[in-house]
């Protein structure tokens, strides 16, 4: 991202000055195609920086929320950065060579550049929020499939809206609009 | 001058159908290059975002539901009166019908586009229809514009078949005189025509029962689309006379469209022995009554708004008698009334050319209404310190008469595919009792004085 | 179930405009620029209207803020065809956007002008975007908005009090408006318990909707600008 | 479409290559590692202090995660960060009470601001071009250091100078021990609505020579000489709230309030009764109501005490001062100056406010003046629902500041005439002014700043002073550093504000305090300022006072609270210095600028309720804000009565043109009821030539027509003393945007 000239106020175009961010943050999508992506529901396909083993991690019975932290606590439950990852990681299997690669990101500064798996395009218009769901007991398994099974997170299942209300009717949890949609 | 024989029918009006003139391509060039604009401007509109127009709080609907409105007025000159002169079984509309009942097919498909092209997201559009969906929603049958879609296509389709039914005979006799591939499209829409007895008492019966079925619905379509206004709580709208008001205005600038449609017709077909100044005649007293009726309603609406005194309503009363619309206003009161009134109600101006230039007044005169029943209002609810005045863009502009051209465009091609005049009913005409003497006489005056 | 509904003291109400700015900041509503300014797209879900009344010297002016008055008879209701506008249980006119189409009929039948269009995609220029509020959705081009009483402010209230087993208190719940007026001119609340603040309020004798005889059953009282001799 | 418009939607596609990444920003950029650990999605609230104005709101900041672009290691990406959020007034504040102006609620875009500077930035082009490039902070530091290690070898201290605020607080302190120890001039603050005639007067009457506190909340009669306090001056968040509180607070009792003014203010509508009054008069009408107070024995004149003999002729009764002379020179009926003083003599507890355009005349401090005695007449001062006076904790004392204080400086007329005079300061260091903008073109402020070779800014942002200077080194933002705040007045206890940073800066900036500290220790002669850090500073202060919480310490509790309030330690207290005046000030008409037969009209510049003298411009919400009483938003406009209009053959939106001796701009006319038929007012704030992208060329700047008059006794600016005449050109071209349409509520049946 180079530095580009801006417009002005009174048309002639502003330079931005060393170290400005220029560009505009808007709710259009970049490309026709990702708006045609979007309206038929097609999600690319992402590339995750690692294969990450749940299975292993899941298996050596970790819980969930020590490395999705914010599950519990909030709307979000969090993807874990190398922060998270080399809490146990400074000591544990530091011979394996994956994670010698995390160990020396995190001493160049870099973080995992992960891609979300799950989670709501900007115009589903969804605030949803973990937390309340946790405390009502709602198995991590019902929305994201068994991960324990899966190195990488895989979309197994589909969150439309059938999927929320339904289970919303059969809990007697509000499926007023305004509990999801604001 | 006696109606033209079978054998010249045919010749005559399966002229343009065989015959090809440059003038075609022309026309058709030119009216598909104004479509075209007409389509990437709003596909400009539809990736650029709605902020291209001059719509603007608070005044949400301007040209497009002007311009759909008006559409759907103009469909009702064709089926409704078709049908009501079938009805009445009244000798003269036999020349008349088809080109009128294409006119509702044409109008309606182009108005019911400008609610679509008016949505702030287009591609949802399909969310006004009934369908099952995974989510259990369905749309809101309390809103008119639910019912608008219901309106709308009931009638779409009923003035679709109700225009199919009497070229199937027509169809067939182009079938029988073609050869080729245009011999088996025209023999699939001929549906297997035959001209058997049996046929015919069943087209008669199906004609009976869709010229029933449809006033009502073409009376109702306004009435919904009048809805639209008359459900919401802005000054001026929320009056229980739209219903009504709309009917007769729809009537009103539809026969206004048919007229000019007819005389077009009849000077780039060469069709003057078939729309006769009789049928100018007979439909421009239509439509001096149809002027009174709608200023009758105009003065009623204006009435009962100064006499209520409210605040709210006075304040856009005065807005379109003195302010800033008044220019429009009176605009329009001379185009739908003044000026229909002097060429139309007195005889000696009520000729083809008459007709024709009050015609156009009309049609300028509704659009104007439809958009003064919009816009003044919008920008002048109730509370001032949110009042404002709308002014249309380029693009809105270019989509609105794009649609003119498409009206066009789709009447070329119907001209060039059927013809525009139902044959079989001419003939059968032929055979039917001699006509009134007084009528014979007259026809044959207008005719003379009109040669 | 709780009525939430709003009182404006316009006695205390001196027109700073500090509701307009707080509720932008709170709602992610993006600023149009000029030139879209002066062709009325801009977006203001609470405005404070002024009016002049009388000439100099005897001059006065009146100020009145108003925003979406969540209606119990809500005209933008009935007309949506697709049912992006609509009431809750709780006595909002929520708006929908994943299911606006932009007819923009409820804007047309809002008789407070309450509503407002995005005529484009929001933007903002980086790293204004850093800014915004991930508790309130982002809309696009399209979409018709409006005050919604700060509804993410009334859910999360709602979820905190449920969190903690216990009953929501008057005056917890404070959309960005009445948090940041100064004047403690607005005051949220339950309108179904007699009891709280905005409540007394409404039943007080400077109090009245806008727009009554229109119909629309507001859950805004406006109390009266007390006069002095 | 215009061209604007061409181009803006050209950079948004063109920038569609970086916009893929919002929607998905793990898409191709960078990842990099983030400072601190963050609960996506839970937010945190940190206490802050509103830096846009000296009344120092208490803030409570709204902290969450967020993905920032940064540049590190010359590489772009994305960083994780705990990014504030929303800005709410902090409940437990004096100051705010938890409410917050609508400037307060923009201050965070100053933070995201696009156009803020990032880093330290030299000179490359000429200067006003706006074309700098990157430096190191090293080497930066090492320039100033240079170059003021040359002034101490010439043994030319002296030609050092700072321009600022004027603010209070640390910051203040800090600077002015930097200056007194490296043996320059004292700082030369500069604002252009600055209360100094009235510090006088406060000095004069009450021996406090500082911004008063009226107790609104208490007070049953409030009568305002143009003070527009509920808007742009002094503590306007602190008011409001008492002011809604006098209103309708108290069961039964409802305070009335008056206002006296020749514009319609903001807060001018909120009066009961409002006064036109002509301009410069204000102090007349004052005398008048003492005088009838006087006549009918309602007080005696002695009660009025020093503020009373600091005007001439107040013992003998203000003879001169009846109501007919009232009338004849103020224009407000005899019978009504009768019926005011009578009100605001026997409704108790009444108190008066002056602040504004009354003291903006050649007669400002007589004014003043008359409003002070005015109070201490009906015994007002230091009174429940009177006029109090927030204790002022004496900084450079509980800072330990030690050292010499530094002499007052300057004022930037004093420093621009020596520049052009050949008293050329050979370093200027600004912080936080933009005299450019807001002096008279008659002081030549741009053209002295041309002649000196070296300036640096502190600013943030590419204004019209900082566009001049050699090398910036941009600043924090209030919520990435330390913030402070010393409120001179809004609450009846001491305050100080005090906040850590709510966030971890976006960019490469540093504190400025720490800036100096660091150039100070660098010098041949290092300055041996008492502190390392500015934080360093702070805690010194707070662990001198007494601490509100019983188990903290008060810099403790203070970091938790956002603030410090109580009893000031009676060493640490202002002392109240000022002495009594030499002689009686008496009422000498106000001069105008301009002749009055050319210029028939008063000029009123006022401070616009979003960018109060501009400084504010920057800010798009501010911008976008409808003004409360004419609805426009992103332009500048003229405020002329509807008589005054129709004479002049001008219609509501018609460009007009407003000339002065000084010079003419053209502008938009709005029609006001609100004005009196020989003023016209016009905003201050836009017609920036060079303030970011949101403010640039858009509107006009009111103060080139402001003459350079000055009041007589302080020679602070008379901003309000000039004449003008006005003309129409043309019809309304678009330039003002009106959110508005109507301006009558009740809607006329006929046009």
């Amino acid at each position: 991202m180079q530095p580009t000239a801006v417009p002005s106020n009174d048309g002639s175009d502003i330079a931005l000055l060393p170290g400005q961010v220029s560009g505009v943050f808007t709710t259009a999508r970049p490309t026709f195609g990702a708006a045609v992506d979007d309206f038929l529901n097609r999600r690319p396909v992402y590339e995750q920086p690692l294969e990450f083993p749940h299975n292993i991690h899941v298996g050596k019975e970790i819980a969930c929320e020590v490395c999705h932290e914010g599950v519990d606590k909030g709307p979000k439950a969090g993807i874990p950065g190398l922060r998270t990852c080399m809490i146990c990681h400074e000591a544990i299997a530091t011979d394996r060579p994956r994670i010698q690669q995390i160990t020396a990101m995190r001493d160049k500064g870099l973080d995992l550049a992960w891609q979300r798996v799950y989670g709501f395009s900007n115009d589903d218009h969804v605030r949803f929020n973990h937390a309340p769901h946790i405390r009502n007991k709602v198995e991590c398994a019902t929305c994201h499939g068994n991960v324990g099974e899966q190195t990488i997170a895989q979309r197994n299942v589909e969150h439309t809206m059938g999927f929320c209300v339904n289970c919303h009717n059969e809990r007697k949890a509000s499926i007023d609009c305004l509990t999801c949609h604001f | 001058m006696t109606q033209p024989s079978g054998s010249k029918i045919n010749d005559d009006l399966l002229r343009p159908l065989f015959h090809t003139s440059w003038r075609f391509f022309l026309l058709v060039a030119v009216f598909g290059g104004i479509v075209a604009l007409g389509l990437s401007t709003w596909m400009w509109q539809a990736r650029n975002g709605y902020g291209i127009t001059g719509i603007k709080w608070p005044v949400y609907w301007g040209f497009y539901i002007t311009s759909f409105v008006f559409w759907i007025g103009i469909s009702h000159a064709g089926t409704l009166i078709s049908a009501i002169l079938r009805l009445v079984n009244a000798g003269w509309r036999r020349p008349v019908t088809r080109c009128a009942e294409a006119i509702t097919g044409f109008a309606l498909m182009i108005g019911a586009t400008f609610p679509i092209i008016h949505l702030g997201r287009p591609w949802l559009a399909f969310w006004l229809a009934p369908y099952p969906s995974d989510r259990l929603i369905w749309p809101n049958f309390r809103s008119p514009l639910v019912w608008d879609f219901f309106a709308i296509n009931t009638y779409l389709t009923g003035s679709l078949l109700f225009l199919f039914l009497p070229i199937i005979p027509d169809f067939a006799v182009v079938r029988d005189k073609s050869t080729g591939l245009r011999r088996k499209i025209y023999g699939a829409l001929a549906m297997g025509w035959r001209g058997t007895p049996k046929q015919w008492h069943r087209l008669e019966t199906a004609m009976q029962i869709m010229a029933v079925a449809i006033i009502p619905v073409a009376v109702s379509v306004h009435t919904i689309v009048s809805f639209d206004f008359s459900m919401a709580p802005v000054p001026t709208w929320n009056t229980t006379i739209f219903g009504p008001y709309f009917v007769a205005g729809a009537i009103f600038s539809g026969i206004a469209g048919l007229l000019i449609a007819m005389a077009l017709l009849r000077k780039f077909l060469r069709l003057e022995e078939y729309l006769l100044p009789l049928h100018f005649d007979n439909l421009g007293k239509l439509l001096l009554v149809m002027a009174l009726l709608w200023g009758y309603f105009v003065f009623n609406e204006r009435l009962v708004t100064y006499y209520g005194n409210e605040p709210a309503h006075m304040a856009v009363f005065w807005r379109t008698q003195s302010g800033t619309f008044a220019p429009l206003y009176w605009t329009m009161v001379t185009c739908n009334f003044v000026l229909p009134l002097i060429l139309l109600g007195i005889r000696r101006f009520r000729t083809i050319t008459g007709c024709v230039i009050a015609s156009i007044g009309i049609v300028i005169g509704m659009w104007l209404e439809r958009f003064l029943i919009i816009v003044p209002a919008l920008g002048h609810k109730y509370l001032p310190y949110s009042f404002g005045i709308y002014r249309p863009t380029p693009p809105e502009i270019i989509i609105a008469s794009a649609t003119f051209g498409a009206m066009c465009l789709l009447y070329v091609l119907f001209a060039k595919t059927v013809p525009i005049i139902s044959m079989w009913e001419l003939k059968a005409a032929d055979h039917l009792p001699a006509k009134h003497p007084h009528s014979t006489a007259k026809e044959q005056r207008l005719g003379d004085s009109h040669a | 179930m709780a009525r939430w509904g709003m009182a404006a003291d316009l006695d205390r109400c001196n027109g700073c405009g500090a509701c307009v700015v707080a509720c932008h900041s709170e709602n992610n509503i993006s600023t149009v620029g000029d030139e879209q300014a002066s062709r009325g797209r801009a977006k203001h879900w609470i405005r404070v209207e002024r009016y002049w009344e009388g000439d100099f010297p005897d001059v006065r002016l009146k100020f009145r803020p108003v925003m979406c008055q969540q209606c119990d008879n809500a005209p933008c209701e009935p007309v949506c065809p697709t049912y992006a506008s609509h009431h809750t249980e709780d006595g909002l006119n929520a708006q929908v956007y994943n299911r606006c189409i932009g007819t923009r009929y409820c804007a047309n039948a809002c008789p407070y002008n309450a509503r407002f269009f995005d005529f484009f995609n929001p933007s903002w220029d980086k790293p204004l975007q850093l800014q915004l509020n991930p508790d309130v959705s982002l809309r696009e081009v399209g979409v018709m908005e409006k005050c919604t009483f700060c509804v993410q402010r009334i859910r999360g209230a709602q979820l905190q009090a449920r969190t903690e087993d216990r009953a929501l208190r008057d005056g917890e719940i404070q959309p960005a408006c009445v948090q940041g007026c100064a004047a403690k001119a607005l005051v949220f609340g339950d309108l179904e318990d007699p009891e709280s603040h905005v409540s007394r309020l409404a039943r007080s004798p400077r109090g009245s909707k806008l727009l009554e005889d229109v119909g629309t059953q507001p859950a805004v009282t406006y109390l009266a600008r007390a006069t002095q001799v | 479409m215009d061209r604007r418009s061409f181009i803006k939607l050209t950079a948004i596609t063109g920038t569609s290559a970086t916009l893929a990444s919002c929607g998905n920003p793990e898409n191709q950029f960078i990842r990099f590692l983030p400072d601190e650990d963050i609960v996506p999605g839970v937010a945190v609230w940190k206490p802050g202090v509103c830096p846009l104005c000296a009344a120092g709101c208490g803030l409570t900041v709204r902290v969450m995660d967020a993905d920032a672009d940064v540049m590190r290691d010359g590489q772009w990406g994305i960083v994780r960060i705990a990014a504030a959020k929303k800005l709410e007034g902090a409940a437990g504040h004096p100051i705010s009470q938890g409410g917050l102006c609508a400037r307060g609620q923009a201050a965070i875009q100053v933070t995201y601001h696009p156009d803020r500077i990032t880093q330290p930035l030299k000179r490359s082009g000429d200067r006003g071009s706006g074309q700098y490039e990157a430096i190191s902070w090293d080497a930066a530091i090492a320039e100033i250091v240079q170059r003021l290690n040359a002034l101490e070898t010439a043994g030319t201290q002296r030609a050092l100078a700072l321009l600022s605020r004027g603010r209070t607080g640390h910051r203040a302190v800090l600077t002015d021990q930097f200056l007194s120890r490296f043996g320059a001039r004292g700082a030369v603050t500069y604002q252009l609505f600055g209360d100094d005639v009235l510090r006088r007067a406060n000095g004069l009457s009450f021996g406090r020579e500082q911004l008063p506190t009226p107790d609104l909340a208490n007070t049953r009669y409030l009568l305002s000489f143009g003070a527009d306090f509920l808007g742009t001056w002094n503590s306007p968040v602190a008011q409001a709230g008492s002011f809604g509180h006098m209103r309708q607070g108290r069961p039964g009792i409802r305070g009335a309030f008056t206002q006296v003014e020749s514009r319609m203010s903001q807060t001018g509508a909120n009066a009961d009764t409002w006064v036109p009054v002509n301009p410069g008069t204000e102090g007349v009408l004052a005398l008048g109501l003492a005088h009838v107070i006087m006549a009918a024995s309602l007080h005696p004149a002695s009660a009025a005490g020093r503020a009373g003999a600091a005007l001439d002729g107040w013992a003998g009764g203000l003879a001169n001062s009846a109501p007919a002379e009232v009338e004849r020179i103020t224009g407000v009926a005899a019978a009504r100056v009768e019926r005011l003083a009578r009100e605001f003599a026997e409704t108790r507890p009444a108190v008066a406010v002056v602040a504004g355009p009354p003291l903006a005349h050649s007669n400002g401090l007589f004014t003043a003046l008359a409003v002070n005695a005015l109070n201490a007449l009906v015994g007002s001062v230091e009174q429940p629902g009177g006029l109090f006076f927030t204790p002022q904790v004496n900084v450079a004392a509980s800072s330990k500041a030690g050292g010499t204080a530094a002499a007052s400086g300057a004022s930037i007329e004093e420093l621009a005439k020596g520049a052009l005079g050949g008293d050329v300061p050979q370093v200027l260091l600004v912080d936080g002014a933009n005299p450019v903008f807001t002096t008279p073109k008659a002081w030549r402020v741009r053209a002295a700043l041309g002649k000196i070779p070296y300036i640096v800014s502190f600013s943030s942002f590419l204004d019209e002073t900082s566009i001049l200077s050699d090398l910036i080194l941009p600043d924090h933002s209030f919520l990435e550093g330390w913030s402070e705040g010393a409120p001179e007045s809004g609450s009846l206890s001491a305050v100080l504000s005090v906040a850590p940073a709510a966030m971890r800066p976006l960019y490469q900036t540093r504190a400025t305090g720490d800036v100096l500290l660091e150039i100070g220790r660098q010098l041949q002669r290092p300055l041996n300022l008492p502190w390392q850090t500015f934080d360093e500073m702070l805690g010194a202060t707070f662990a001198a006072l007494p601490s509100a919480t019983a188990d903290v310490d008060a810099w403790t509790d203070a970091q938790a609270k956002g603030v410090w309030t109580g009893t000031v330690p009676g060493a640490l207290v202002t002392g109240a210095a000022a002495a009594a005046p030499a002689a009686a000030v008496a009422y000498a008409e106000p001069v105008f600028d301009g002749d009055a037969g050319q210029f028939p009209l008063h000029f009123l510049p006022y401070p616009s309720s979003a960018f109060l003298d501009g400084s504010l411009a920057h800010l798009p919400w501010l911008q976008e804000m409808p003004d409360p009483l004419t609805s426009a938003m992103w332009s500048s406009w003229v405020e002329i009565n509807p008589v005054t209009a129709e004479k002049l053959g001008v219609a509501d939106g018609d460009v007009v043109e407003v000339a002065s001796g000084q010079g003419a701009l053209r502008s938009a006319a709005v029609l006001s009821p609100g004005i009196a038929p020989n003023v016209v007012a016009m905003p201050v704030g836009q017609g920036h030539q060079s303030f970011t992208r949101y403010a640039s060329g858009r509107g006009e700047n009111p103060v080139e027509l402001i003459a350079p008059v000055t009041d007589s006794a302080t020679g602070a600016l008379a901003w309000a003393a000039t004449r003008v005449k006005l003309s129409r050109v043309g019809p309304p071209d678009g330039r003002l945007i009106l959110f508005a349409g109507g301006t009558r509520e009740h809607l006329e049946e006929h046009r």
